[in-house]
């Protein structure tokens, strides 16, 4: 069956390609999804609404939302300098700091939490010496957000560094010389062109810390409306045989992290708006 | 590097499902804290079964939470047996039809081949001096005993608590939540199963003391080191009773009833009650339990039916949604 | 959701003496920017990797070895590639067909298929799983029909497949797609109008140049199914040397309290991506450089 | 402002791409680095800008050694090939920006600053264009934009890099005016730098002629043009033909060198030399026609440019015979001969 080549696409490729990607999400991604939501739906709103906006459910979504807010927000701003060394700097073991971003991907979370956990601890390398202080990080919700740090960076510095490498030099050489401090330049010249990305960068790092599970079980004291994150909830309810709490909470968590993309999709059309490529001889 | 021929056998053993395996396999659907005993008697029967019939038989062991182990079994998960952490688990598996409701009267001691009791585990020295369960709610204790909502274990513990409260002069239900509402604010960290809360105790160093089953608090001392814990027995604990039962739906339809009742029953047995004894399980046969009567401190042991008559009653009134746990919760934090 | 956008084939960055020229002052802005750049990265990141080298090792390589080459472990390892052996290329081809679909057609719909294609990223693991069970456990509407025909979906392999695939479905979707969207299409009309077809074009033309993001693609898309832990263990039956994938595994080594065993396996996947990585910096270097040679 | 170069080197890795360039520009002037790419007339440029760093030799602003001065106290307006404009910043931000930057530093007020853009737009013909976005503009308008930007510094000199490469002519012949214009009345130092000799000869006060890091040849336009300091030089600037010494019968050594429009021709006298006319192309004012020769060494090609006029008052057809003199010639083997008035 060769593919009608639609006049306007002399690109080939539109038919194979659309079908694929079609029979492929619908079979590997909306099924399930259907299932999660016809789950969820075989509940009455009446019965929804108690779940929902129980006080555990509640806590345990407001410290998943809260912890993944601020550990987006801290590596939006570390993860940026990260991303900025790395593109514009060259430095002995560049390459190795470079591979290291991506380890979060490569380690199961659950490793990671034991990790965490063994580092903060109140024998740890570094509980030891915080908790010198008075300060415990494992088990509390200080801990979650560690590990929050540690889940979400890859997204910032991976989205932020084709964006800054890609970036027209020529701009920050013309601030430069029309007397811009570093500073200035990067927050006059840099900064606004790069925003859209690193609040992609730190939506996905929220929507992922959201949904984290593994690494934060192990770090976190999972002690109801203290430190109960809304996946271990999820797990919770499981296996109380609470299928329909469950799934609730899954659904609810999951128009969540739906909204936030939405969000993101909007930010990136936005920055095509004004970044028009220079004109290349 | 990996051995190829190995991959392709385990990815045709999976896909094709277990008929066409070449032997009959039991798979043993199990809690925690059972890793080690299992091993063992698995050994031990398979070479006994094989004497007896002749026939080489296969055992799967599927170990993790026992709340969660019954789901995935009402999910799915072919397991012949069901060997988990409390009645109710097996229950709910009765309630789905997978085995028959009176599952309790198919096997001697209602399906408990074995007990253990909830004890504490504290570091060595006992540098708090807890000696009984009232010392635990001391001001500068720390405890550690994993989630009621998750663990198996977990709720022998809550239970055992409040039937100390129950049990001391005076005690009724108001006291018995006070009691084990002060307990569980004096709690860091709640693992989701007992392993978990024993690896936070002993290998993270977080809290005075442990509440766990007997067992465990045995194999933490030869596994992590008896010179650096010690285990406390309080005056008074529950009997738990973990319990076993055959999977009926499963087994008849892989058709291996008969080697999962004889499975089961071997756990009766002098041969197994040793091994049982040896993990750190009280036996149930008088014999071995006099041969072991110095390794099993005396304790006043109440039982689920006297104190919270029975395990559904249990579960509903205090670990079910909203229950005297959530409670508890609600309140103390 | 743009995750993980590719990590593109690093320019050679301005040296450090790009601007010199500025007094002292300005070049101690740099070195405070790089500390604090490299002491984040190896706080939040190279300490984790620490631990758990360091305790891989601690008993010596002997213990390393021996947890290694233990029969679970080599079990768990063979399902956790046989898993990505089945779930990669699949990954692969479908993120070659979204990314060029995206990336060089405009159609009604495109932005909703996007956000769809980012939404395994955004959902929990957990929920990952549960839509699984929900889908072909014995509860579920399949169920029976499943368990009259003997089919075991999930606490089996099939289970395992599917959790995986979804988790790691976007992944080579999202390197590509930047790099075809800021390709745009010239150089693909021009082939056509030459006369190329669909698949000449797409071999010759568009393939060369996004070799990196794909192997990046892959690379990542890899390493995320052998360490993937919350989706799998909801649908794993737990099942000793049968149903455990490596990340599986070492939750059991490290519930029996086998620390050093645990974290042995775990540095095998961190050492395998590190040095897949590693190896594909050193490999574009080369090409890079080959290429500004040849030009 | 005095600004003096001093044998400055540069080199990108292995490859040297300055190899020692000394020069004095004295204020007001207007200095255009001519040269092929490659020769270094854009790194240069960088140099004098700040934004590269020479590996030997030293730069002075007034006598003050640049390398101490920080790119701001260096004051320098930079206009660059392909604009460089601040995409997410209007025009008016864009032209304000410099004098933003320094606001808190140099006490600069609003009021002040926006007087300075006003001023600014008004010089360069934008001045209904201050809230436009760069992306709105044409290349024209982005490139009075840039330079309506630098100058917003009072720079004390400007810094042109190709401003006009990216633009079609007849917008290009445009600017090239305005710039000029826009240098005399405000008296601003300018080097720009290009490869385009026209443009060279059109705008310069001075012409520095770079060719692989050195300097060839400093002078006015029309002393590189009449008298080059060497057949590099002279083939820079229009067609020339090289002959050899015998051919014209001179007892000179090495070759003649003799520019198209040197050369004139003649109805065929037989004493004459002949050529064969081969092809004839008008090229606006001037005709360029293509002599076909004989000569010890073969059939050989003559490029000769006459005045329009002249070729419409005596036409003469393809392929007919002509007899060709030269008017002009250059030899660089000895020093100082004249253009013998042949």
């Amino acid at each position: 069956m060769v593919p009608r080549h639609s006049r306007k696409q002399i690109v080939p490729g539109f038919g194979v390609t659309l079908s694929v990607t079609l029979f492929y999400v619908s079979i590997m991604l909306l099924l399930p999804l259907a299932a999660l939501l016809a789950r969820a739906s075989e509940l009455s709103f009446a019965q929804i609404v108690p779940i929902v906006t129980s006080e555990r459910v509640l806590a345990a979504c407001k410290l998943s939302l809260g912890a993944a807010a601020l550990a987006a927000g801290v590596n939006a701003i570390l993860g940026t300098v990260l991303a900025w060394v790395l593109t514009r700097y060259d430095f002995i073991g560049r390459r190795w700091l470079d591979a290291l971003i991506d380890l979060p991907m490569a380690l199961p979370t659950a490793v990671a939490g034991i990790a965490l956990s063994a580092l903060y601890g109140d024998r740890g390398w570094i509980g030891a010496w915080t908790s010198h202080f008075g300060i415990s990080i494992a088990y509390t919700r200080l801990g979650i957000f560690v590990a929050l740090l540690y889940v979400g960076l890859p997204f910032l510095v991976r989205t932020l560094q084709p964006v800054l490498a890609e970036a027209e030099r020529t701009q920050e050489e013309a601030a430069l010389t029309l007397g811009a401090s570093p500073w200035q330049n990067f927050r006059y010249v840099v900064l606004p062109q790069i925003m859209p990305a690193i609040l992609t960068g730190a939506a996905m790092a929220f929507a992922r810390g959201v949904g984290e599970y593994g690494s934060v079980i192990f770090i976190a004291g999972n002690i109801p409306k203290v430190s109960e994150i809304a996946p271990l909830l999820i797990v919770t309810k499981l296996e109380q045989y609470d299928y329909a709490a469950a799934t609730v909470i899954a659904v609810f968590l999951l128009s969540l992290s739906l909204v936030l993309l939405l969000i993101m999709q909007k930010l990136q059309m936005q920055s095509q708006r004004y970044r028009l490529k220079e004109v290349q001889p | 590097m990996f051995p190829t021929r190995r991959l392709a056998v385990l990815a045709l053993g999976l896909i094709l499902g277990s008929p066409l395996a070449p032997a009959k396999t039991l798979l043993n659907a199990s809690y925690d804290p059972t890793r080690e005993l299992y091993r063992d008697i698995n050994k031990e029967f398979l070479s006994d079964w094989k004497q007896k019939t002749g026939e080489s038989l296969e055992i799967e062991q599927s170990h993790g939470g026992s709340g969660k182990q019954a789901r995935a079994i009402i999910d799915g998960l072919e397991a012949d047996v069901a060997t988990l952490a409390l009645a109710y688990d097996i229950d709910v598996l009765a309630d789905k039809g997978l085995l028959s409701p009176n599952w309790q009267e198919r096997l001697p001691n209602k399906g408990a081949p074995y007990t253990s009791t909830i004890v504490f585990l504290v570091r060595k020295g006992n540098p708090k001096g807890i000696k009984d369960w009232n010392d635990l709610i001391k001001a500068d204790v720390g405890v550690v005993t994993p989630n009621p909502k998750t663990g198996g274990g977990a709720r022998w513990n809550y239970l055992a608590a409040w039937g100390y409260a129950l049990k001391q002069k005076g005690g009724n239900e108001l006291k018995a939540k006070a009691f084990v509402q002060e307990l569980y604010k004096h709690v860091k960290v709640l693992d989701s199963g007992a392993r978990g809360a024993t690896t936070s105790f002993a290998e993270r160093g977080v809290g005075d003391v442990l509440l766990t089953w007997e067992n465990e608090a045995f194999l933490a001392l030869n596994e992590l080191g008896a010179d650096r814990f010690e285990i406390v027995v309080p005056s008074v604990s529950i009997l738990a009773e973990p319990v076993v039962a055959v999977v009926d739906r499963v087994a008849t339809k892989h058709g291996t009833q008969k080697q999962a009742e004889a499975y089961l029953s071997y756990l009766y047995t002098e041969k197994a009650q040793d091994i049982i004894a040896r993990h750190g399980f009280r036996p149930r046969s008088p014999k071995v339990a006099q041969a072991y009567a110095e390794r099993f401190k005396k304790v006043s042991l109440f039982t689920i039916d006297e104190l919270f008559g029975g395990w559904r009653a249990a579960q509903k009134k205090h670990f079910d949604e909203g229950g005297l746990f959530d409670q508890i919760y609600g309140a103390s934090s | 959701m743009t995750e993980l956008a590719s990590s593109p084939s690093i320019p050679r960055p301005a040296s450090l003496t790009w601007n010199l020229a500025k007094p002292l002052r300005a070049n101690l802005g740099r070195y405070i920017l790089l500390a604090i750049a490299i002491s984040y990265g190896v706080l939040i990141l190279g300490l984790p990797l620490a631990v758990v080298l360091l305790e891989a090792f601690k008993k010596g390589l002997g213990s390393y070895r021996e947890a290694l080459l233990a029969r679970d472990a080599l079990g768990a390892m063979s399902l956790s590639l046989l898993v990505a052996f089945l779930v990669v290329p699949l990954n692969t081809v479908f993120g070659l067909a979204a990314a060029w679909l995206l990336g060089k057609f405009r159609f009604r719909g495109r932005n909703l298929l996007i956000t769809l294609i980012d939404l395994p990223l955004a959902v929990s693991p957990v929920v990952a799983g549960l839509m699984f069970v929900l889908l072909y456990g014995a509860q579920s509407p399949l169920g029976p029909w499943l368990a009259a025909h003997d089919l075991k979906i999930i606490f089996a392999l099939p289970g395992i497949w599917l959790s995986s695939l979804f988790v790691t479905l976007p992944y080579v979707a999202r390197e590509l797609l930047p790099l075809l969207e800021s390709q745009g299409t010239e150089l693909e009309e021009a082939a056509a109008l030459l006369g190329a077809s669909g698949w000449q074009n797409f071999w010759h033309i568009s393939l060369p140049r996004m070799k990196w993001a794909l192997l990046h693609g892959i690379i990542l898309c890899n390493a995320r199914v052998l360490g993937e832990f919350g989706a799998v263990s909801v649908v794993s039956g737990h099942i000793r040397g049968k149903t455990n994938t490596l990340p599986l595994h070492i939750e059991i080594l490290y519930n029996e309290y086998q620390f050093t065993a645990a974290f042995a396996a775990a540095s095998v996947l961190a050492f395998l991506a590190l040095i897949t990585l590693v190896f594909k910096r050193v490999a574009q270097k080369h090409h890079t450089q080959a290429a500004s040679l040849s030009a | 402002m005095k600004l003096h170069l001093h044998q400055i080197e540069k080199s990108f890795g292995s490859s040297s791409v300055l190899k020692g360039i000394t020069a004095s520009i004295d204020q007001g002037s207007f200095i255009t680095l001519l040269g092929a790419s490659g020769c270094g007339k854009t790194t240069l440029l960088r140099i004098l800008a700040g934004l590269e760093t020479p590996d030997r030799g030293t730069i002075s602003f007034d006598g003050q050694d640049a390398s101490q001065l920080s790119l701001q106290e260096r004051r320098v307006g930079f206009v660059f090939q392909h604009y460089a404009l601040f995409p997410h910043l209007t025009v008016f931000e864009n032209i304000v920006f410099g004098l933003k930057v320094r606001a808190t530093r140099e006490q600069i007020s609003r009021a002040a600053m926006n007087t300075r853009v006003k001023e600014l737009l008004e010089l360069v013909h934008l001045q209904n264009f201050a809230d436009r976005y760069p992306h709105q503009l044409s290349g024209g308008q982005k490139q009075r934009v840039a330079l309506a930007r630098a100058l917003a510094i009072h720079p004390r000199v400007l810094l042109l890099d190709e401003p006009f490469g990216a633009l079609d002519t007849e917008v290009r012949h445009k600017l090239r005016e305005e710039l000029k214009t826009l240098q005399k009345t405000l008296g601003i130092t300018c080097i720009l730098v290009t490869h385009d000799q026209d443009e060279a000869l059109a705008l310069s006060d001075r012409i520095l002629l770079l060719r692989e890091g050195r300097i060839e040849q400093i002078g006015k336009p029309e002393d590189l043009y009449l008298n080059p300091a060497s057949s590099f030089v002279m083939n820079y600037f229009g067609r020339t033909n090289e002959l050899s010494a015998e051919e014209l019968g001179f007892s000179l050594p090495g070759p003649i060198l003799v520019r198209a429009e040197d050369i004139s021709i003649d109805p065929a006298l037989s004493s004459a030399a002949l050529a064969r006319l081969h092809r004839v192309s008008p090229r606006g004012s001037t005709v360029h026609l293509e002599l076909a020769i004989e000569s010890p060494q073969g059939e050989r090609t003559l490029h000769a440019e006459i005045p329009r006029e002249r070729w419409a008052k005596h036409p003469v057809e393809l392929g007919a015979l002509v007899s060709w003199r030269i008017n002009a010639y250059k030899n660089f083997h000895e020093s100082s001969v004249e253009p013998s008035s042949l």
